[in-house]
């Protein structure tokens, strides 16, 4: 006998290709499809491997640092100072370079994410030791870390050409015309990936997020997740510091100011929920292309600049609602069924 | 002080298999247990039972290696431990039911089950996802539970979730198995298979440590009974020893007349009326009738619709078809401000999620449902306000420091009481009780039925769901079954005969 | 209470001129405070006062010119960030009996005495628009990518290269687009690269900012665009000199930040002195740049815009020191 | 220990005491209160620029934009949203008013037209919310973009300077002959209202219901979404408000004013004790919050402290605002407790 048949519960299951429909990702894809095609239509340059390669540019550090910002968010956490942390990286590590052009560039690589890293493990230690809400550190560090940008670099920029050569080399390079940027971003997605979605340390991340009361109840160590989720944020932060000043050359206080929104954002539209808990990495690359798709496609249809920031908000909007809809009409009918 | 404790002795052939001495713990300021005592043996069902607040879950948590204790020394195989984490308590066979539910609603039933099969180390290590939902559907296995491992959990019913919770506890070597209220959510027909499992662990040679606050599971199941209350052992013994009635005096310090207390009403007219109620997919073709100072009483399974009946009465969810008539006359409810407007008052089923807010005060949580009356011109009358909070903790002896203690600080029982006051603050004329009881322990139940006994013979029309058949049957006027959404037989003739009702309720007549 | 004195002469020998710039975090202006020290020194007057907030903030600057005004700073230069938005707080000011001036952008007319200019919009539009126009052969399709929308001295150079534009000769050169790169060095590369996106025909890159003709050189050579891309405009020699000398940017148009500085508190001095009211056509001294006069619109210019080639850029490095 | 104590309840007489301070002005008040007058006497001492008449007028004024729309900010995160828009609202509000104004509406109407914007913006951010579900994190970081995007699109590069000259003296000016701004009046009256509404008021209650609890307030009765959607909506009107009187303030209407300035307001907010997750927090604390900021930005911009120095201490506050009564706890419960 048992205990299951005896409860009248309807057995929630439901197929399986209703559980695959209402996955986030899939109604995601299916926005990026939709974008895609309607670009695709307003201009002839847009299906283009060309504009292909430059969409995929122009996310690329949004989902190195996104995946960064995911992690905390998986964990019910939130990190809003990752715009000051790449900022700070970014002039650290672009200084570093100027002032030291006999080292190679890796120790400079290094140099920047160690920053990051210690960056964002102060956020981690004050978060997971004290147990004070997230948004309240991080919105300190954003101030401060942007404050200690500015006092280090003053009214000192460091150019393209006061780089060393290497420097850039680290953003230009491509593989079988696959931007550098892009496989950076690439690699770092597979390892999330199979962190988060295949390992049991990872799986304890969702976990925290999802239920912390019940984590530590498992005896999940939630304290070092949250902290170790901050560090990565960070990590990941000054790598993208790196590659910033790489991409665009020049480097001053004010880089990637007001960065973490447009990272939240591409974040929250792709599915990471911001209650923690719930999310995947492949959302997050879809999140960023949505954005980036935008951007890009805007650009070559011609439209006022001006209209850009509206049309962009407007779709980060219809992107949510959208998704929103999707789901909740598939689990009405799944549970129905 | 009560130093003396009686301890009947356990046959000197049986070695304690954890023994619990001299432990104490304060949260703050607040003692939550003081050496307490207590010793388990293998192959026994061991009853630990108190008042709500007695300290009953924070022994638990400190066997399971949430809370460590301040003073006091465990024992387990004769070795003396610290049990620094969950993981140390399952590595000595400790497995834990909470009493909330400590599921993950974001992951999938196999995962829940993982997590709580982890062993300590805690390096980054790939899973192997065949092997994760085949150990799941072997966990399930144990105790004939057939979930799909793929679901999300949050997309389980609560007594799906509560049997996940047992999966989840039990392993091949657990040793000592700790259930914490664990039937608080069932009903009488999955309790029955709950005890049957516990029944053929026990024959396994497990011990088990039951908390709980139904007495009649207690003397079915248990072998020895502690009792514990204010944080302190008051007495322990062989179950054999007790009767319920002795374990009501030393629960609640007093000898009790009745735990079930029924006063003679006169019944008035028909005052609520339900006409072909339809929900599809929850309870359909739903007819019955509530007089004035009756009290119907519904009974069914868990998922029979019972709660959901309620929420569309009171205009939680939307109904497909049917009549709510009060006073004879239909009338449109679409939310629980136009229920409220026809004086209809419900407790909810979930006193922590539904029915208070936890980390407010008492007085905040009184006033919630008549803020509108209490103010004039916007502002809410302070002195009204506060003569409201404590008229209705003196007149349900709420057990309290003050009507700013925040809810979250009062026992279960206490926190009921509060939920009750809320809505008898707005004088209504029909109250829908959803499991007015759950996880309330005697002496505070039997309060609490005093004071519906007291709103019956105001003339209230007052429905009762209860998943405890015995009180149900005590206290109701009238009881109408249900069995999956369908309405059952109704019981008209007091006293009623539970088995008969039972059949009906599990769809048997 | 600062003495409201209108009569009363001072000098900047007894009192200090605070100068407000755009923001701090930036060597154009701290170019500018160097002349303007630079001048104290020549002068023997006392040092300046440079405040300001890090990035462009509008209220910022309001709040400095009020904290100013009361700590009975004698005189206020300014760069506005929105010439509209200073307004009232400068003629507040004013009437506390502070001197205001405007420096590099200008605020509204009647809310300064006069205005220190780079160069004449006129000059500086029509010197960009020529090196972009010669580059090119007087033709082909070209784009600018500006700083911000709502930047004033931008804006009134790409009116007058307009309309140089119309002149007959350059009836081959086509603007396609003007974007906005906002001063900042990601936009503003991701507006070329956009550009370059949009119009592979493109032939120049009209940059009337140092950060957008960093951005586009960039872009150009990350995108590996057409190699015969023209792209000039405003330049900032101490980091652009080696775009110059890479043969990147063949020249660029700038003016001398230290002279502009200098020149601004000879002019404040002389303001401050009673020797000028800031009408067209009073003069005065300005130390090692001689004697100056105010224009038509109430404006001195700094001088010439100069021409920076990979010839002269090392000479002429001395014009942007900060320290 | 008898028995009897514990099973009758202690007789409750029907007077309540009310012991220690009120629930409004708790640790973190005082805490706050004793930093406002710390930082007030350190300035005044250090600069004698500080504690006068002009630049009480100067601060109080400049702060007006972000002191109004810090108050339906509070009671908003109280009940457990967010709204990220606002600086966006600002801005929007900002140009359409110059619109109205340019195209010859008179100054009254004008000024409604930008509130009922106000009002419409914050409906719909408080609608998404609502109506999906959504967090009201996501939906307004999307709207924080469509607002500021529309004010490009309306204004693109321009500036609308010419606004009537009763509204700029109203935005700018001092009460005759004192050193009180206008708008300072106003924002008094409004903070003074919105505290004994959230405080007094049964509104404010039900915000702090909704704000601990969405579920129990549902239960009993309470509108929840009808107060949530109110709450947006006022945020949406002040935010108007606010970017109309800075546009007065400045005398220019800009696509682009306010930029940013919605991390102040939910700084300050937070600062002031209001929980991001609800149900927490009070006027009063908020107020202190902002006149602690308003005071430090005041002493920094005399003492010609550079921004990047500013921004640190602010940040260093905020973490300190979390961080101290964490660790004031951890330190007196580790103390021995009197019995
Ligand atoms: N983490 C904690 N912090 C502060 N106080 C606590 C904590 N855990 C328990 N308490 C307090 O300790 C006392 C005992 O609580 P406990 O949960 O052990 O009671 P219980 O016997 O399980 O009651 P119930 O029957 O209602 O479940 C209560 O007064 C409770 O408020
Ligand atoms: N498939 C499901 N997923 C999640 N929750 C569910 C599901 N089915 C039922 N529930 C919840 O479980 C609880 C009990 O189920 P339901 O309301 O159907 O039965 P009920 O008859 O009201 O229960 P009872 O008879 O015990 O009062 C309710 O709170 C209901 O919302
Ligand atoms: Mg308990
Ligand atoms: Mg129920």
């Amino acid at each position: 006998m048992s205990l299951q048949t005896e409860t009248l519960q309807k057995p929630a299951s439901q197929p399986s290709w209703k559980r695959f429909v209402a996955r986030r990702e899939i109604s995601l894809l299916a926005v990026l499809a939709f974008l895609f095609i309607v670009f695709s239509v307003l201009s002839d340059r847009f299906a283009s491997v060309n504009t292909v390669g430059q969409i995929l540019n122009n996310m690329a550090i949004v989902v190195i640092v996104g995946i960064g910002l995911a992690l905390v968010l998986l964990t019910r956490n939130i990190d809003v100072s990752v715009g000051s942390m790449v900022g700070l990286t970014a002039y650290f590590a672009a200084d570093f370079a100027v002032k030291n052009p006999q080292l190679p560039i890796i120790v400079v690589v290094l140099a920047s994410c160690l920053l990051g890293l210690v960056l964002g493990s102060i956020n981690g230690i004050i978060i997971a030791t004290l147990r004070v809400p997230s948004i309240m550190v991080t919105l300190g560090t954003l101030y401060i870390y942007r404050g200690i940008d500015s006092i280090l670099a003053g009214s000192n920029q460091v150019t393209a050409q006061s780089l060393p050569s290497g420097y850039g080399d680290l953003a230009s390079w491509s593989l079988f015309g696959i931007p550098g940027l892009v496989i950076y971003a690439f690699v770092i997605a597979i390892a999330a990936h199979i962190f988060i979605r295949h390992t049991f340390t990872g799986r304890s991340f969702l976990a925290i997020g999802s239920n912390p009361l019940a984590a530590e109840k498992m005896g999940i160590p939630a304290k070092r997740r949250i902290f170790v989720a901050f560090a990565i944020s960070g990590l990941l932060c000054g790598l993208a510091g790196v590659l910033w000043g790489a991409r665009y050359g020049t480097v001053d206080s004010s880089v990637a100011s007001g960065y973490e929104i447009v990272v939240l954002a591409a974040v929250v539209v792709g599915g990471i929920s911001v209650n923690g808990g719930s999310g995947t990495i492949g959302g997050v690359i879809i999140g960023a292309a949505i954005l980036s798709v935008i951007s890009t496609g805007l650009a070559l249809v011609n439209v006022s600049q001006f209209w850009l920031q509206a049309i962009q908000g407007a779709v980060i909007i219809a992107a949510i609602v959208s998704d929103s809809i999707i789901r909740t009409r598939v689990e009405a009918r799944g549970v129905k069924a | 002080m009560t130093e003396s404790i009686a301890v009947t002795g356990h046959e000197a052939t049986a070695t304690p298999l954890v023994s619990v001495a001299g432990v104490s713990k304060r949260f703050g300021g607040v003692t939550a247990i003081k050496r307490t005592d207590i010793t388990l043996y293998p192959g026994e069902v061991h009853a630990l039972l108190g008042e709500n607040g007695a300290g009953k879950s924070t022994l638990v948590n400190i066997l399971a290696g949430i809370v460590q204790p301040d003073a006091g020394t465990l024992t387990v195989n004769g070795d003396t431990v610290t049990i620094h984490n969950p993981h140390a308590a399952r590595a000595l066979g400790i497995s834990v039911v909470h009493q909330h539910p400590v599921v993950f609603p974001d992951l999938t039933v196999a995962e829940n089950i993982m997590f709580a099969a982890a062993p300590p180390r805690t390096a980054v290590r790939s899973l192997d996802w065949r092997a994760v939902q085949a150990n799941a559907i072997r966990a399930m296995e144990r105790l004939q539970v057939k979930l799909d491992p793929r679901e999300l959990v949050q997309n389980l019913s609560a007594a799906d979730q509560q049997l996940l919770e047992i999966v989840k506890a039990l392993s091949d070597d657990t040793a000592l198995l700790i259930l914490d209220e664990p039937t608080a959510a069932l009903s009488k027909h999955e309790v029955d298979h709950l005890m049957e499992v516990i029944r053929r662990l026990k024959s396994q040679g497990v011990a088990i440590l039951f908390v709980g606050h139904r007495l009649d599971e207690v003397f079915e199941l248990a072998d020895r009974v502690t009792v514990s209350r204010d944080g302190t052992t008051i007495i322990s013994g062989p179950a054999a020893e007790f009767t319920p009635e002795s374990v009501v005096t030393h629960l609640v310090g007093r000898t009790l007349e009745s735990v079930f207390p029924k006063e003679e009403v006169e019944l008035g007219d028909v005052h609520l009326e339900v006409r072909d109620f339809t929900r599809k997919g929850a309870y359909e073709n739903v007819n019955f009738t509530v007089r004035k100072g009756e009290i119907l009483g519904l009974a069914g399974l868990v998922g029979a619709g019972r709660t959901e009946i309620s929420r569309g009465i009171f205009g939680l969810d939307p109904v497909d078809s049917g009549d709510v008539l009060i006073g004879g006359k239909s009338v449109r409810i679409a939310g629980p401000g136009d229920a409220m407007k026809y004086k209809i008052a419900y407790v909810p089923e979930d006193r922590t999620r539904e029915g208070a807010i936890l980390d407010q005060p008492i007085s905040f949580n009184l006033s919630l449902a008549v803020l509108d009356t209490l103010s004039s011109f916007g502002l809410v009358k302070s002195k009204s306000d506060r003569e409201l909070s404590a008229d209705y903790i003196k007149r349900l002896g709420v057990r309290t420091s003050g009507p700013e203690q925040l809810i979250s600080a009062l026992s279960g029982g206490n926190q009921q009481k509060v939920v009750l006051g809320k809505w008898l603050a707005t004088n209504p004329e029909i109250l829908i009780l959803d499991d007015p009881t759950k996880g309330v322990d005697v002496g505070a139940k039997s309060e609490v039925y005093k004071i519906v006994g007291r709103m019956a013979q105001a003339g209230l029309a007052i429905i009762l769901i209860s998943n405890e058949l015995e009180e149900l049957l005590s206290v109701s006027d009238r009881v109408i079954t249900f069995y999956r959404g369908a309405q059952g037989r109704e019981f008209t003739e007091r006293p009623f005969d539970s088995e008969t009702v039972l059949a009906s309720m599990t769809g048997q007549h | 209470a600062p003495a409201a004195g209108g009569g009363n002469t001072k000098s900047l020998k007894e009192c200090t001129m605070t100068m407000i710039p755009k923001n701090t975090d930036n060597p154009f202006f701290a170019a500018g405070a160097y002349g303007a020290d630079e001048a104290a020194t020549d002068m023997g007057g006392k040092k300046i006062n440079y405040t300001g907030t890090a990035q462009p903030d509008v209220p910022g600057q309001i709040q400095r010119i009020q904290s100013a005004s009361q700590q009975g700073s004698c005189g206020i230069a300014v760069s506005g960030l929105d010439p509209d938005a200073l307004a009232p707080a400068l003629t507040a000011a004013a009437s506390q009996g502070t001197k205001v001036i405007s420096y590099d952008a200008d605020v509204k007319k009647d809310a300064r005495a006069f205005w220190v200019a780079p160069a004449t919009d006129a000059s500086l539009g029509v010197a960009q628009f020529k090196l972009l126009a010669e580059q090119m052969g007087n033709k082909g399709n070209y784009a600018i990518i500006s700083a911000q929308s709502t930047a004033a001295g931008q804006n009134a150079w790409i009116a007058a290269a307009a309309e140089e534009a119309k002149k007959p000769e350059y009836a081959g050169m086509k603007l396609v687009k003007t974007v906005y790169g906002n001063d900042v060095p990601q936009t503003s590369y991701d507006a070329a690269v956009s550009l370059f996106q949009a119009y592979p025909e493109l032939d120049g890159i009209l940059a009337p900012t140092p950060v957008s003709l960093q951005a586009a050189v960039k872009a150009k050579a990350d995108q590996k665009f057409n190699p015969d891309l023209v792209i000039t405009g405003l330049g900032w020699p101490p980091s652009d000199g080696a775009l110059l000398k890479s043969g990147a940017v063949k020249s660029f148009v700038l003016w001398s930040p230290r002279d502009m500085g200098y020149l601004s508190y000879y002019a404040m001095n002389a303001l401050l002195s009673g020797k000028i009211a800031g009408k067209e056509g009073d003069t005065f001294e300005a130390g090692r740049l001689g004697k100056r006069t105010i224009g038509a619109n109430g404006e001195v210019d700094t001088g010439e815009p100069l021409v920076f080639t990979a010839e002269n850029v090392d000479s002429l490095m001395d014009h942007f020191k900060t320290k | 220990m008898s028995t009897q104590t514990i099973t009758s309840p202690p007789t409750q007489g029907t007077k309540v005491r009310r012991r220690g301070l009120p629930a409004w002005f708790g640790a973190w008040e005082i805490s706050l209160l004793v930093l406002v007058v710390v930082v007030t006497v350190m300035a005044s001492i250090s600069t004698p620029y500080f504690a006068t008449g002009p630049n009480f007028a100067i601060t109080a004024g400049g702060v007006i934009g972000l002191a109004l729309m810090v108050i339906p900010m509070t009671l908003l995160m109280i009940a457990g949203e967010i709204d990220l828009s606002v600086a966006s609202v600002f801005g929007l509000t900002g140009v359409v008013f110059g619109l109205c104004i340019e195209g010859g509406i008179p100054l009254p109407v004008s000024v409604v037209i930008g509130l009922a914007l106000g009002a419409v913006a914050g409906f719909i951010n408080g609608w998404l919310t609502v109506a999906y579900g959504l967090p009201s994190l996501v939906v307004t970081v999307g709207t924080l973009g469509l607002y500021r995007g529309i004010a490009y699109i309306l204004l693109e590069s321009r500036s609308i300077s010419a606004l009537p000259v009763e509204f700029t003296t109203f935005s700018q000016a001092n009460i005759y002959g004192t050193y009180i701004p206008y708008t300072f009046v106003l924002f008094v009256l409004m903070a003074v209202f919105a505290a004994v509404v959230l405080h007094r008021g049964a509104f404010g209650r039900k915000t702090f219901a909704v704000g601990s609890s969405a579920v129990v307030s549902r239960f009993s009765g309470i509108p929840v979404r009808r107060i949530k959607i109110t709450l947006f909506c006022l945020s949406g009107t002040v935010a108007a408000l606010a970017g109309m009187l800075y546009a007065g303030y400045v005398s220019s209407a800009r696509a682009n004013n306010g930029t940013g300035l919605e991390l102040s307001v939910i700084a300050i907010v937070l600062i002031g004790g209001v929980s991001m997750f609800g149900g927490k927090g009070s006027f009063a604390g908020v107020m202190l919050s902002l006149v602690l900021v308003t005071v430090l930005t005041s002493w920094m911009n005399l003492g010609f402290l550079p921004t990047n120095v500013q921004n640190t201490v602010i940040g260093v506050l905020m973490i300190a605002a979390v961080v101290v009564p964490v660790v004031a706890k951890k330190i007196s419960d580790s103390r021995p407790l009197r019995t």
